[in-house]
């Protein structure tokens, strides 16, 4: 059963096509990947899929729900979040402040009872659900942050994180919501061969602990060939070739178009 | 040419470059590296003046240089940052030709666009487009063609491979090659560690803000430490 | 008929005073990304000013009218120099720039007031108050000049930002300070220079709101009326400041005229509230959808 | 030296104000939404709260809550149309509506016009007043430290962001108006309570920019810091009453160098709760103790 | 009582600064130069007056505040001001709280001293009222000058305005005239072409123009730029020396109600003192204020005592002769009443005194 289906997506900006009447799906469970050169249009799928734009054709299929043109907030809710290529945190709170917004996702209290439970003697509060809720959502802050290795840095500024931290925060902030499905764009970029190789293992278990499916838009070559289930490789808008990291490997348009030799991966 | 000395820099609390000095020689390919959060991007931008130094002094062909960006600039520094930073709401041209800002020689720089242009074809499609709406890799060609667009003596580079297609990965390093056969110096930060190793002459590993290793680049490549911490296990090529 | 082009006359014409103001104030917008609420308070300096220069030193009228430009530059100068840039080097949010302003627009007005005074003064005649007359229609002369200041300025401007190198500079300093000083921009000096261009047009417009009107401490409020305009426009864009500007003159004198002088203010921010509901960024704002 | 009756007038409409301040605490230091439209909705509140009891005989406190509900509910209609709106767009459409309203009231002979209606009940005293504003305080602070209030500051933050992980932007920016608007209009009716008189000119825009100078005065995203900065801005220009006509130019100075001095305003994102003081007490001592030990 | 040695203290409030500092800054001149004479002259039974005067920013909220520390902290015996009635009509409560006389100088909004037909005890006042002044401008418009069609132009966001307007239009219409165009416009407005242009197809006799001077200058020059002819009238918000330099010609052969004749004999010595020492003329409000303080002193003359309840008493009802008149307070209004007003028409950029003249 697929998560994700993708029909005939397009998305033109002004005159110009940047995404040409992509087909492809994401198996549940799975680890998809999407690649290809530079302006391929990789980011504007993830645009489109989490209702940042409005498609120009085609259909996007959800857990067997039309979403296209759905907006953000609802395509979250159902279960699907990402990170983004060029970073958006909230940058002026802690490491900590970001995840436990993310966390909101996971209570139900109203804004009634937070009203009333907020200032009152414990033995009031302790049975409301304000509380129980505020106390899960710090445990599970806590519990991201400690994946991703962010325990450190929990009361830096977001803002002055060197790069490679934030992106993780970005990953942990996407975990917050429990996704069914979790968008990764360029998760790698400005890590190191061993941050990335940490990495691949974090994406690896990450769907394992949260029984999540990931796609994924890399350049690093080592990572998408490690953990991709079947890759997607975009060019010019169109597809241009999907299968095994293996196959995709092996192609030699693909070759040609994206990987250069192949001495990359 | 370049000479940073006993650097020290903070951000309020937080000591980043704890007693710096790197130095770099006319016609070299310098790299740096070191982990995230290492303080690598804090050294280029205190060279450019966009970060102040609470201590240490920096040296350009034995001046002492101030700590004015633009001034900086005027003398022949020229930084591709970190993140990019292209002038979103300009198009792809005006983006370039601000690069040349400090120059006066209208042809030449007209030769330049097209050099840029030839080197990154996909800018030239893009000539009118606004810059924000580039993908990122498109910015991060952008950003690499207007810093070449200045014509600086010494060109300091914040992880040019950042979201760059392997094949063009393959091509940014052949131009930093070309750049230094031009007689141009470079100071190289990079996560591609072995990549930036491959074409150095020298190589300082920086880490929590110190300098912990330095030396020929063939010599820090082979270092098992680095080859560990930075290289990655499988050594790829 | 001939009352109705008469009413487009007068649209024009205050359309013509909120114009003036509007692309100063926008000029410092489109770099600084603030209102600039201290822009009102140069404008109220710029007619004291031109009214001294010529009651007082006797200046004759173009000496006066651009010595008071030039002062009001430097006064904007100033401004910049004591109440932003102190935030600038800190890198504050723009709200704070916008407090600071709102300071410096206090601090101005009850400075004239404590000091010289909160009488309204009279401009000596220079132009004709006579209007040109065109059969049953009159036409101000100052009416005339201003629009023709306006355009001219506006012309001028949007050379210089779309069509020189200093203009890319300055726009390029609005997106991006640090960015633009890894270009050698010296940003510094491109914003004293935004500021004291904002500064003049505010000189200008002072002394020309001062002859059509008098001069007293709360002339800056009327920019209050610009600044609504140019957002109405677009902010940031000076064609559109002019455009706003323009609109919003007219449409004040038509529903004076034809709907209900009363409930004036009412029915144009209601039109307002429409146009902005319709097209979010203004009439000649640019729509860009947010790259993630 | 300083009269209990002078000063207890200053409480009072420190107090008052403090409730629109508070209001447009949540909506721009803590949603990032500017607004120079609060005087309008003090209006709202002030004329409904005036009408309820001198037309309809209603009780003192519903009528100042139906002030204050009044007043919400326009923002509500104000709020669905223009929420969209970024930034300084946001900005006019509210300055646009606080005008309109005055304007309205101006032309509105029922309730006086710009003459303004004089002889309503006297009904605000110290102890309503301090009891209303310690429960607006405690329900904005329960607010804030709830996924609800950090919702709005990561929509203040980052937007886009913000709607990826679920929270949808427009509704609690609508929230944040609403309760603004609510805090602005009980505001409105205790200040008419008090003067025993309305008149839409007191709630002009220097009144509306007033509001929004205190709130970032006392420092962006701090409850504490609207307190503070409520209490400082309204007793200032009593401070300064002695300068006569100077008093207004210094006013003007104070603003911009507390702006430049500090422009995180005074308390800027930092809160003074019982917990801060209680680690400051013992930091104290502690370090009192190991200068001791030395 | 508490008075430290041989001094009392008068409070004034009103706006020094913000946009009416005009009229305050001169009724504060005003209030001053006359105690600072009244001491010269052996002062007030026995002692020295001293004048607090406080800023309101023509603020109701700022005025409530200036009036409880005036009487609370500083123990003034009695307030001069404000000049205006969203000033005056949020203060009375203090007042009859702390029992303090005050009397307002151009407040003119009935409901400063009566409201719901209730006198309030501590407020007086020594301008018309808005009815009486508007009743005054449209009888003399239609009963003496003979004009029918009349239009009105008002500032809406002016109590002052909206009230002559109210009265004016009343009684125009009564009497059988016919009000052709009303227009609004808002505080602040420096066009009324729009309004103008409106009035001028309405083609009335005569234009109301209730506000004051500056709005009067502007919206007269335009009116006449657009070929309007017809006769101006305004209020006592025109007279000042100001209007006909900022007017000139537009204002020839206007007519303004104003409180007195600015030539009257009786006139001339504050005119002059005033002149001489600030280096400028008075507003009208330094008129009014000066009368107010003489009405003070002689309500505490008469009382023979500093304390307010007695001041109070001693005003209820008072008679004096002051620069603006006759002027007697009536006991259930707290207003002068039966003032006449003075008909002054504009001649050759003068004011030139026409007639006494009461409405009938
Ligand atoms: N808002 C927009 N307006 C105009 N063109 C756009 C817009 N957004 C994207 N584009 C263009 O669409 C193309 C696809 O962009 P996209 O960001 O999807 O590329 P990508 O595949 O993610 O590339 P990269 O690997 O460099 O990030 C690019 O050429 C880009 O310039
Ligand atoms: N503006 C800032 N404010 C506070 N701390 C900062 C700021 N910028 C950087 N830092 C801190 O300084 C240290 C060095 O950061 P820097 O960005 O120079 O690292 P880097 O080596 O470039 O890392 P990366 O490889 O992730 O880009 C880090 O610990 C970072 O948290
Ligand atoms: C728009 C207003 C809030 C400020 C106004 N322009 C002034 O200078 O006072
Ligand atoms: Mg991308
Ligand atoms: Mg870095």
């Amino acid at each position: 059963m697929n998560i994700l289906q993708v029909n005939g997506l397009t998305k033109q900006f002004g005159g110009l096509t940047a995404v040409n009447d992509v087909t492809f799906d994401v198996e549940r469970g799975s680890i998809t990947g999407l690649i290809g050169p530079n302006g391929a249009g990789k980011t504007t799928i993830f645009n489109l899929v989490t209702g940042v734009y409005k498609v120009t054709g085609g259909k996007i299929v959800f857990d067997g729900k039309e979403i296209q043109n759905e907006e953000a907030f609802k395509i979250a809710n159902m279960g699907i979040t990402r990170t983004f290529q060029n970073i958006r945190l909230f940058k002026r709170l802690t490491v900590y402040e970001n995840v436990l917004t993310a966390c909101q996702y996971n209570a139900n209290y109203s804004l009634f009872e937070a009203m009333v439970f907020g200032l009152v003697p414990k033995k009031i509060k302790r049975n409301s659900r304000f509380y129980r809720e505020e106390k899960l959502l710090k445990e599970q802050a806590e519990e991201l942050m400690e994946i991703l290795g962010l325990q450190d840095r929990r009361n830096f500024i977001a803002n002055n994180l060197p790069y490679g931290f934030q992106r993780r925060l970005e990953i942990a902030r996407a975990l917050a919501l429990r996704p069914k499905l979790l968008l990764l764009d360029e998760p790698a970029a400005g890590m190191n061969p061993e941050e990335t190789e940490k990495l691949t293992e974090l994406i690896a278990f990450i769907r394992d602990k949260f029984d999540l499916s990931v796609l994924l838009i890399e350049h690093h070559m080592d990572l998408v060939m490690e953990i991709c289930d079947k890759i997607v490789v975009l060019n010019f808008g169109c597809k241009l070739a999907e299968g095994t990291p293996k196959e995709i490997q092996q192609n030699p348009e693909v070759q040609k178009a994206y990987l250069g030799g192949g001495n990359n991966a | 040419m370049l000479k940073v000395k006993n650097l020290h820099v903070y951000y309020g609390g937080i000591h980043a470059l704890k007693g710096i000095n790197v130095e770099v020689n006319q016609g070299e390919i310098v790299t740096i590296i070191g982990s995230n959060g290492a303080g690598k991007s804090t050294l280029l931008n205190t060279i450019t003046g966009i970060v102040k130094p609470k201590e240490g002094e920096i040296f350009y062909k034995g001046e002492k240089l101030s700590l004015i960006p633009h001034k900086i600039v005027a003398k022949g520094i020229c930084q591709v940052p970190e993140g990019r930073l292209v002038f979103a709401n300009l198009t792809v041209k005006d983006n370039l030709l601000l690069g040349a800002y400090l120059r006066k020689d209208k042809a030449e720089i007209n030769k330049d666009l097209q050099n840029v242009y030839e080197i990154f074809p996909r800018l030239k499609e893009r000539e009118k487009q606004m810059a924000g709406t580039l993908s990122g890799g498109e910015q991060q060609m952008l950003a690499i063609g207007r810093a070449l667009m200045g014509r600086p003596e010494i060109m300091l580079l914040d992880e040019p491979s950042l979201g760059l297609a392997p094949l063009l990965v393959d091509t940014i390093f052949k131009i930093i090659l070309d750049i230094k056969k031009m007689g141009k110096t470079i100071l190289l930060v990079e996560q591609n560690a072995f990549k930036a190793l491959e074409i150095a002459d020298r190589a300082y590993v920086l880490e929590q803000g110190r300098i912990t290793l330095e030396g020929g680049a063939k010599d820090i490549a082979s270092d098992p430490k680095v080859q560990e911490a930075y290289l990655g296990k499988r050594v790829v090529g | 008929m001939s009352g109705f082009i008469q009413q487009i006359i007068n649209g024009l014409s205050i359309g013509s005073v909120y114009a003036l103001m509007a692309v100063g104030y926008s000029l410092v917008y489109s770099i600084m990304n603030f209102s600039n609420f201290a822009h009102g308070g140069i404008i109220m300096f710029g007619a004291y000013f031109g009214f001294f220069f010529m009651t007082l030193y006797k200046f004759p009228f173009s000496v006066a009218f651009i010595a008071s430009g030039i002062c009001a530059a430097l006064m904007a100068i100033l401004v910049e120099r004591v109440a932003y840039k102190p935030l600038r080097d800190r890198r504050a949010p723009f709200l704070y720039f916008i407090i600071s302003a709102m300071g410096v627009s206090i601090f101005l007005e009850n400075i004239i007031i404590a000091t010289i005074g909160p009488t309204f003064r009279t401009y000596p005649e220079v132009f004709s108050a006579q209007p040109i007359k065109i059969g049953n229609l009159a036409i101000g002369r100052i009416d005339l000049t201003m629009f023709i200041i306006s355009a001219v300025f506006l012309v001028l401007l949007i050379y210089l930002i779309d069509h020189t190198k200093i203009g890319k500079a300055i726009q390029a300093t609005s997106f991006n300070m640090k960015a633009s000083a890894l270009m050698g921009i010296n940003t510094d000096f491109i914003i004293l220079l935004v500021f004291g261009l904002g500064g003049f047009l505010a000189g200008l417009a002072g002394v020309l709101f001062g002859m059509k009107y008098t001069v007293y401490p709360q002339i800056g409020n009327i920019t209050l009326k610009s600044f609504i305009a140019a957002v109405f426009g677009g902010l940031g864009s000076l064609q559109g400041a002019v455009i706003g500007s323009v609109l919003l003159g007219i449409i004040e004198t038509i529903t004076s005229g034809y709907i209900s002088s009363q409930y004036r203010d009412l029915i144009a921010f209601v039109l307002l509230i429409f146009i902005l509901v319709v097209r979010p960024m203004g009439l000649m704002g640019k729509v860009t959808e947010d790259k993630a | 030296m300083l009269s209990w009756y002078y000063l207890k007038g200053i409480i009072m409409l420190a107090g008052i104000y403090l409730l629109p301040v508070l209001g447009l605490s949540l909506l721009t230091g803590f949603t990032g939404l500017f607004s120079f439209g609060h005087a309008g909705f003090m209006a709202i509140g002030g004329y409904t709260t005036a009408f309820m009891m001198m037309k309809l005989e209603v009780p003192f406190i519903p009528a100042i809550l139906m002030g204050g509900l009044f007043a919400a509910f326009f923002s509500f209609i104000i709020g669905k149309l223009t929420l969209k709106l970024k930034g300084d767009y946001f900005c006019i459409a509210t300055l646009g509506f606080g005008e309109a309203i005055r304007l309205l009231l101006d032309n509105i002979q029922y309730f006086g016009g710009a003459r303004g209606w004089p002889g309503l009940p006297l009904k605000t005293t110290l102890i309503t007043v301090i009891i209303i504003d310690i429960i607006a305080v405690i329900l904005l602070r329960n607010i804030i430290r709830s996924r609800h209030g950090r919702n709005m500051i990561a929509v203040r933050e980052e937007e886009l962001a913000s709607s990826i992980i679920g929270i949808d932007t427009f509704k609690y920016k609508m929230i944040s108006l609403v309760i603004s608007a609510f805090y602005a209009g009980v505001g409105g009716g205790l200040l008419g309570t008090y003067l025993g008189f309305l008149q839409p000119k007191i709630f002009s825009l220097t009144r509306s920019t007033e509001l929004t100078i205190i709130v970032i005065f006392g420092g962006l995203g701090s409850l504490t810091g609207s307190v503070v900065g409520t209490i400082l801005l309204i007793a200032l220009p009593e401070i300064l009453r002695s300068f006569a006509n100077w008093r207004l130019v210094v006013y003007g100075v104070i603003v911009v160098f507390i702006m430049i001095a500090r422009p995180e305003g005074l308390m800027g994102g930092k809160e003074l709760s019982f917990d801060v003081l209680r680690n400051l007490f013992r930091k104290r001592v502690k370090e009192a103790k190991a200068e001791g030990g030395k | 009582k508490k008075e430290a040695g041989d001094v009392i203290k008068v409070g004034w409030i009103g706006p020094l600064s913000g946009d009416q500092a005009v009229w305050g800054q001169c009724e504060s001149n005003a209030v001053k130069m006359f105690f600072e004479e009244l001491n010269n002259n052996g002062g007030l039974l026995g002692k020295k007056v001293e004048v607090v005067a406080y800023d309101t920013r023509g603020d109701g909220t700022e005025a409530v505040n200036a009036v409880r520390r005036l009487t609370s902290q500083d123990k003034v015996i009695a307030i001069i001001g404000p000049n205006s009635s969203g000033q005056a009509i949020p203060i009375s409560s203090i007042l009859e709280e702390m029992k303090v006389p005050d009397i307002a100088t151009v407040a003119t909004n009935p409901k400063v001293t009566v409201v719901d037909g209730k006198v309030k005890p501590f407020n007086f006042r020594i301008c018309f009222i808005d009815p009486y002044q508007g009743a005054v401008a449209a009888g003399y418009a239609i009963d003496v000058l003979g004009f029918k069609k009349a239009a009105i132009l008002y500032d809406i966001g002016d109590d002052y305005s909206q009230g002559l307007t109210q009265y004016f239009e009343e009684t125009f219409t009564k009497k059988g005239g016919q009000v052709v165009a009303k227009e609004g416009f808002k505080t602040g407005d420096v066009d009324f072409r729009p309004q103008l242009t409106k009035i001028k197809a309405a083609n009335p006799d005569i234009i109301f123009m209730p506000y004051y001077y500056k709005e009067v200058a502007l919206s007269a020059k335009q009116a006449r730029e657009l070929g309007i002819t017809a006769t101006l009238m305004g209020g006592d918000g025109w007279p000042s020396e100001q209007l006909m330099t900022m007017a000139g010609d537009a204002v020839e052969g206007s007519y303004i109600i104003n409180h007195l004749d600015f030539d009257d004999p009786e006139v001339q010595p504050f005119r002059n003192k005033y002149k001489q020492k600030f280096g400028k003329d008075s507003e009208i409000n330094g008129y009014l204020a000066t009368d107010a303080c003489t009405l003070l002193v002689e309500a505490i003359k008469k009382a023979n005592s500093f304390e307010g309840e007695k001041i109070k008493e001693a005003l209820e009802g008072i008679e004096i002769k002051g620069i603006t008149g006759n002027i007697k307070i009536g006991k259930d209004t707290h207003n002068p009443e039966n003032k006449e007003a003075a008909i002054i028409k504009i001649e050759n950029g003068k004011y030139k005194f026409v007639e006494k003249y009461a409405v009938k």
